[in-house]
């Protein structure tokens, strides 16, 4: 009964292009917001915010980053990890060059730097397909990180090859740094968050979007019917890489605190990949899916024992835990291959019928 | 003009004015290549047979190693513990085809290719939980493997040969050649050259599918345990491994997917190229540690050139 | 399997000892987590360490009852040295009412250690860290007890110049070391000191993806032939760095490592051929010690700990390093204890102990560690203490003393540690100073 | 769903200022090789305004590459091609589809994972020009151009009779419904020449009706020339106004239906008589 559709009609196209053309789908996602805007908040612990809240929805971006430009616009890449670095490291760059800069700025500005690098490697896109591209996407992964350890600029030159996010205000609230609350950055990370999903939605529902997919179903079709494949996927490589950037400025900036360069390694790509992946290439809401589970996983595993005073070595629970999550994806990957966003659209469907069985 | 210098000629005349150390570099790259071939190997025989892009061949490298002496340890003799150890891969292959590749037949490459990095995670942790995360030395003289080093002394100076670096080299020429006379003469090795080019055909020499992918994936095993010795008996045996798996992914670009021949001439290429351009280039002018990225940008730019690789067939595209 | 059996049967021992454990801990009980990694490339020279820490802690447990009664809750959450999951440890631990902090890794160390000051929250990083954490008017809430890599460097440097660094000058010494915040971390000092003393310092890096693969390193370093090759290895590395030295022939005692570059199972893998190799430790294994024979009798013997007896691990010098590590720990405890009169202590009392740390002579013999460790005191505005360390030798088949006790030179440490440590706080602003303390 | 549009003429075929009846394009001695491969040899022919135009030929007788190289995919080694009175050899095809060549495929070549409303709105891609900038905010000038399109593209829907398909995902259509999805993106494109590939490929005859019926509304209704590759002799000589023939990459007749029909040339090629 919740979500009959009946009764629901549209009369202009306008309507039918509105983001939520069921009106149940706007109530879930208010009460979701009101969720993660005012009573999570207000009950979450500070380990909560740290372990679960912050990096799901720093992960969840990432994520949408890599999403658009495997999902939307069928390009494998490995090398998110390494364009999350470029982000941290502009960012890293430009506050320290300009402190007074709201961050706010600095963060938007430094996606602009992995939108280049995006691009720039993007480039063999045009001539490589497939696998091939998809290890080409390893060249990034791999020079980058080499770059970022090397290239004593970057780091301004600490002795550690680190870098440190100091205290950073605005509007007269730190918001990075040591001495930011987490509930502040939970916020400053959630209102990002919102707002780039937000533009990702009306980017991939319109024009572009289907742009990209046409190019990610079938490349030579999409040439065919006049898409120009050069701007399709460079521009894919550039909005994807600037919101895996922004994503690797909020990383390092409003969760780790601090970075070094192996932090950027292979093991973070795969996991934005994995999160892609099991929440279900080519939607948005997947991305928010994977990034829980993906994230929320090793935590409980990790919490669960504990609580339930079984004594396990925190060796073997971790060995457990790597084993747990490559199951599980394997699962997922048997079970549902187009990832939770699509276990969700089967629920609504159902529950749009309900109560008569088809 | 320095700046030239110090690309265009000096590292060619450091070459010159010690050519024994150039051929240690050359051996010691030529080493590293005939690894990364091996390991390439065993990504372009699943992958022929399959069309699986096995991320899974590193540890697969790992798990076998780690078999190898976990086997050695309980006190089975090191003779014993080999084919033991084949018997474990073998056991993998058939849970593999089983439990992993029988469900997700027909599905998209990219979704194979991430059921492989699933594997990798569940056999990094099981084989941890099993064998421990510390590392273990291989068992090299109990296989009989010679451990002492040759020297030469050519130029006035010297070129050190280690016994079982020697001895890997060969072993791998020997798994090679006999890989080769499999898949060439024997009716299962044409079968799994046949499922490469078209299903049907393959099929219609009566050996079922999934046989053919036991078969295949207990050929990768036996390839990663052969890696896992000649590996291991360089370095220990540990988990930190598994990376070299990464660099046979640029081999098989320039090899081309399919091509056993490019895998084998890739990854020498790759090894010996890496090391001179480590050794006369990367530590000299840009801080040294090359080596983590050069094989994938020079792989990336003969594919500017050559797309399909340097062994692969030329793409004509259709519609 | 058999390890498997082990820790399944370990798990259910400790389910029965936590069991009776929860009248116990009803009683008193102070949380000491340990962000361990047993597993991951660095396991190998991790579990020796924390297989000691935590044995400590559990002899003391079980001796004395812990500290004055307290049960020492001794927890650790696994890392893999991978600095993310150090940092959910963290908070997790911290979640969880722990008193302390032992990151394991100088990546770690380096996220926290701004969090320190505002959870107040004692970092304790035995002999790794940020070397200018010796500061302690700075870093209030960090410890590097008993000496720091700065001081390991200088002591290493005495030692290969036969205590004169001017016997250097004109020579070449190469600083093989892992290309991370932890191997960096001499790099500083031994410039200071290359200027200074007229030698070449030539750093070169080994990546985490190579560590087992060191044949490019070794090859410079046979192109460059240095006069000394100074090894800050870690994990896998150790193993690959010293069977790539047998292989290029480099002599072995020119050969030296840092303490983090002498477990013993690395040079089993050499052998005879790693004969002379030699590594710095501020600790040594002496199985006739009373911490010692009570360790093997109460928890070894008695099947409550986690160590491989198949390889000798009691013997290692990380096993053995790993027991003085809680044994600082628990000292922290007690002096917090006795100072403030009270049985539990919380995190600013403990911060107060490890502060007043005074391993005496006298003291270490009280102890029970005889000849495992050169004295040491801390005070607030030193958060190392600076014990000196020993220069070992591997013999063959373990580790001797090669030297008397070392000592650093802390002229040039001390400056370069004020500047650090004013470089640190100016880049972290508002960053709060220790004023109370007058030192 | 949405108000039925007035079903006044459909979404016009562009005005390229050519009269019906002249020159369209113009295909001169063209030849295309794939290394040793002659796929095509000295091909010359061309097309006239509001005409259909069929190529026809045996299996391998080079029609698709002829209609590949017409929209750029494949760069002729020799020969020209004008198109409204503009001489090209190389191009990119979607340089082509903005001149006003829109085609469909042998072989359906459609955005499997996308509704059938997406596939056709594809079709507009050219003709949408909003920025990023105004994509990202969505309300206000691209919905308003997005609305216009759409408005432009359910009059196709409605035209190809597929209102029922709008939002289901074409890899769920049956064969004959994804054809019509693509005419309806190629129609989408608002083509001056519309190349179809085998449009009835793989048809029961009532979709080979339904499909003829599209092909000549289109054509009648609103101007569009077409040119197209069939094998139904039957459909060829029924709806085309001229024929050209290739055989071997080589033509070897040209003209109306009954003239074709009737060239002796065309019988062997087709029968399969030994040259």
């Amino acid at each position: 009964m919740l979500y009959r559709t009946a009764s629901q009609f549209k009369t202009s196209y306008h309507a039918d292009h509105a983001l939520f053309p069921v009106r149940q789908d706007a109530w879930l996602l208010g009460i979701i917001l009101i969720f993660a805007y005012a009573i999570i908040p207000m009950t979450a612990s500070e380990f909560t915010f740290n372990a679960l809240l912050i990096p799901v929805l720093i992960y969840a971006l990432a994520a949408l980053g890599l999403n658009i430009l495997t999902g939307y616009a069928g390009q494998l890449s490995l090398g998110t990890g390494a364009f999350m670095g470029v982000g941290a490291y502009a960012c890293f760059k430009i506050i320290t060059a300009f402190p007074d800069l709201n961050i706010v700025v600095a963060i938007a500005l430094s996606g602009f730097f992995s939108a280049a690098v995006g691009v720039a490697f993007g480039l063999p896109s045009l001539r490589i397909k497939g696998f091939y591209l998809a290890i080409t996407t390893l060249a990034a992964q791999f020079f980058l990180v080499w770059l970022f350890e090397k290239w004593g600029w970057l780091y301004n030159y600490s002795s550690s090859g680190a870098i440190q996010v100091p205290n950073i205000e605005m509007f007269g609230i730190i918001v990075a740094g040591p001495n930011a609350s987490s509930v502040t950055q939970y916020y400053f990370v959630l209102a990002v968050v919102t707002a780039v999903t937000w533009l990702a939605i009306n980017i991939t529902r319109g024009r572009i979007g289907r742009i990209w997919k046409s190019v990610r179903d079938m490349d030579i079709a999409a040439e065919l019917v006049g898409i120009n494949l050069m701007k399709a996927k460079l521009s894919a490589f550039a909005i994807s890489s600037y919101i895996v950037g922004v994503a690797g400025a909020l990383f390092v900036f409003l969760w780790r605190g601090a970075a070094e360069p192996n932090l950027f390694d292979i093991p973070l790509s795969f996991r934005v990949l994995f999160i892609a992946i099991i929440g279900g290439l080519g939607s948005i809401l997947g991305n928010y899916l994977g990034a829980i589970l993906i994230v929320a996983l090793p935590v409980v595993l990790g919490t669960l024992p504990g609580m339930l005073g079984i004594p396990i070595q925190s060796a073997t629970v971790e060995h457990l835990n790597v084993m747990i999550v490559g199951a599980t994806i394997i699962l997922f990957l048997i079970v549902e291959p187009h990832g939770l966003a699509r276990f969700w659209q089967i629920i609504r469907e159902k529950l749009i019928m309900w109560p008569f069985p088809h | 003009m320095e700046f030239l210098n110090s690309i265009l000629i000096k590292p060619f005349q450091d070459m010159v004015a010690a050519p024994d150390f150039l051929l240690q570099v050359l051996w010691e790259g030529l080493v590293a290549g005939v690894l990364y071939a091996l390991i390439a190997l065993g990504f372009v025989l699943i992958y022929k047979s399959s069309r699986i892009f096995n991320f899974a061949q590193g540890i697969m490298v790992v798990f076998a190693a780690l078999t190898l002496v976990g086997l050695h340890e309980k006190g089975v003799p090191a003779l014993l513990a080999v084919p033991l150890t084949l018997v474990v891969m073998f056991l993998l292959a058939v849970a593999i085809e089983r439990v992993v590749l029988r469900p997700l037949v027909n599905q998209p490459d990219i979704i194979l290719f991430m059921a492989t990095i699933g594997i990798t995670l569940f056999l990094v942790g099981f084989g941890e939980l099993i064998f421990g995360g510390e590392n273990k030395v291989m068992i090299t003289e109990q296989l009989g493997i010679p451990t002492g080093s040759l020297t030469f002394e050519p130029f006035g100076g010297f070129v050190s040969i280690e016994q079982k670096d020697l001895t890997a080299v060969i072993g791998a020429v020997v798994l090679v050649a006999v890989l080769l006379v499999f898949l060439n003469k024997s009716k299962m090795g044409r079968a799994i050259r046949a499922l490469g080019d078209d299903h049907q055909a393959a099929l219609s020499v009566g050996i079922s599918l999934s046989t053919i992918w036991i078969l295949v994936w207990f050929i990768a095993g036996i390839i990663a345990l052969a890696t896992g010795i000649v590996w291991g008996a360089r370095a220990g045996v540990s988990f930190a491994l598994e990376v070299i798996a990464y660099k046979a992914l640029p081999v098989l670009m320039l090899g081309g997917l399919e091509s056993v021949l490019g895998a084998i001439i890739g990854g020498l290429a790759i090894g010996i190229l890496e090391k001179l351009f480590e050794i006369y280039w990367g530590q000299p002018l840009m801080g040294g540690n090359t080596e983590t990225w050069f094989a994938f940008v020079f792989a990336l730019i003969v594919l500017l050139f050559r797309p399909q690789g340097l062994f692969g067939e030329r793409i004509i595209e259709r519609v | 399997m058999k390890r498997l059996m082990k820790t399944a049967l370990l798990a259910t021992t400790i389910a029965a000892g936590a069991a009776f454990a929860g009248a116990a801990y009803a009683q008193d009980s102070v949380l000491l987590p340990n962000l361990s990694y047993r597993t991951g490339p660095f396991a190998a020279t991790g579990t020796p360490l924390m297989n000691g820490q935590r044995d400590y802690m559990t002899m003391l447990n079980e001796r004395d009852g812990g500290a004055n009664g307290v049960i020492l809750n001794y927890q650790e959450c696994e890392t893999g040295y991978n600095t993310e999951k150090g940092v959910e440890c963290y908070e997790k631990t911290k979640a969880e009412g722990a008193i302390v902090t032992q990151p394991w890794s100088t990546g770690i160390t380096l996220q926290v250690l701004p969090k320190s000051n505002v959870d107040s929250m004692p970092i304790l990083a035995p002999g790794y860290g940020f070397s200018a954490m010796q500061d302690g008017k700075v870093f209030k809430w960090a410890f590097n007890p008993p000496a720091s890599y700065w001081d390991g460097a200088s002591m290493i440097l005495q030692n290969i110049s036969d205590g004169n660094l001017d016997n250097l000058k004109g020579k070449k010494i190469a600083l093989l070391h892992l290309d991370h915040p932890f191997g960096k971390e001499p790099i500083p000092l031994l410039e200071t000191l290359a200027k200074k003393h007229g030698f070449t310092l030539l750093p070169i890096p080994v990546g985490l993806k190579e560590m087992q693969n060191q044949s490019a390193q070794w090859l410079q370093i046979r192109r460059e032939r240095p006069d000394f090759v100074v090894m800050w290895g870690w994990g896998a590395m150790n193993a690959g760095a010293i069977t790539e030295a047998v292989k290029t022939k480099y002599p072995m005692n020119q050969f030296v490592g840092i303490w983090w570059s002498g477990l013993d199972a690395d040079l089993k893998l050499v052998g005879d051929a790693g004969k002379g190799y030699r590594t710095l430790s501020w600790s040594y294994p002496n199985n006739e010690s009373k911490v010692m024979k009570d360790i093997k009798q109460l928890v070894v013997d008695a099947g409550k700990s986690m160590l491989n007896t198949s390889t000798g691990e009691f013997d290692w010098v990380f096993y053995q390093r790993g027991v003085l590590i809680s044994a600082m720990l628990a000292e922290g405890v007690k002096e917090a204890q006795k100072h403030f009169n009270t049985k539990v202590v919380d995190r600013e009392q403990l911060r107060w102990g490890l502060e007043n740390l005074d391993f005496s002579e006298a003291k270490i013999k009280e102890l029970g560690l005889d000849g495992m460790i050169p004295p040491f005191k801390t005070t607030c505005g030193n958060h190392t203490g600076h014990s000196g360390a020993w220069m070992l030798e591997w013999d063959g088949t373990k580790f001797v003393k090669a030297s008397d006790v070392l000592q650093a030179d802390r002229a040039e440490i001390d400056a370069l540690v004020a500047e650090k440590a004013k470089e640190y706080a100016d880049a972290n602003q508002p960053w709060p100073m220790n004023d109370e303390c007058k030192l | 769903m949405n108000a039925q549009p007035e079903h006044t003429a459909i979404v016009a075929a562009r005005d390229d200022g050519i009269a019906p009846g002249e020159l369209l394009m113009d295909v001169r001695n063209v030849s295309l090789r794939f290394g040793g491969v002659k796929a095509i040899t000295d091909i010359s022919f061309n097309v006239r305004k509001g005409e259909i135009r069929a190529i026809i030929g045996p299996n391998g007788a080079g029609k698709t590459s002829m209609l590949n190289v017409i929209n750029g995919f494949y760069t002729p080694q020799e020969g020209t091609i004008t198109f409204r009175g503009v001489e090209r050899r190389a191009m990119k095809p979607h340089h082509a589809v903005r001149q006003g060549i829109a085609r469909t495929f042998q072989n359906v070549a459609l955005f499997k994972g996308m509704s059938t409303l997406d596939n056709i709105m594809t079709g507009r891609s050219v003709k949408m020009n909003r920025g990023l900038g105004w994509q990202m905010l969505w309300h206000g000038p691209a919905l308003r151009e997005e609305i216009e399109h759409r408005e432009k593209v359910e009059e196709i829907i409605d035209f190809l009779e597929i209102q029922h398909i709008r939002r289901t995902p074409v890899g769920k259509l049956p064969y004959g419904l994804q054809k019509r999805v693509e005419l309806g993106r190629a129609l989408a494109m608002e083509p001056s020449l519309l190349l179809l590939d085998e449009p009835m490929a793989g048809m029961n005859l009532e979709e080979k009706e339904d499909m003829s019926r599209f092909i000549l509304d289109v054509n009648r209704q609103r101007g569009t020339t077409i040119c197209l590759i069939e094998h139904d002799m039957g459909v060829v000589m029924d709806l085309s106004d001229r024929v050209v023939v290739l055989d071997y990459g080589k033509k070897i007749a040209d003209g109306v239906p009954d003239e074709v029909k009737s060239n002796q040339q065309v019988i062997d090629a087709y029968l399969g008589v030994a040259h």
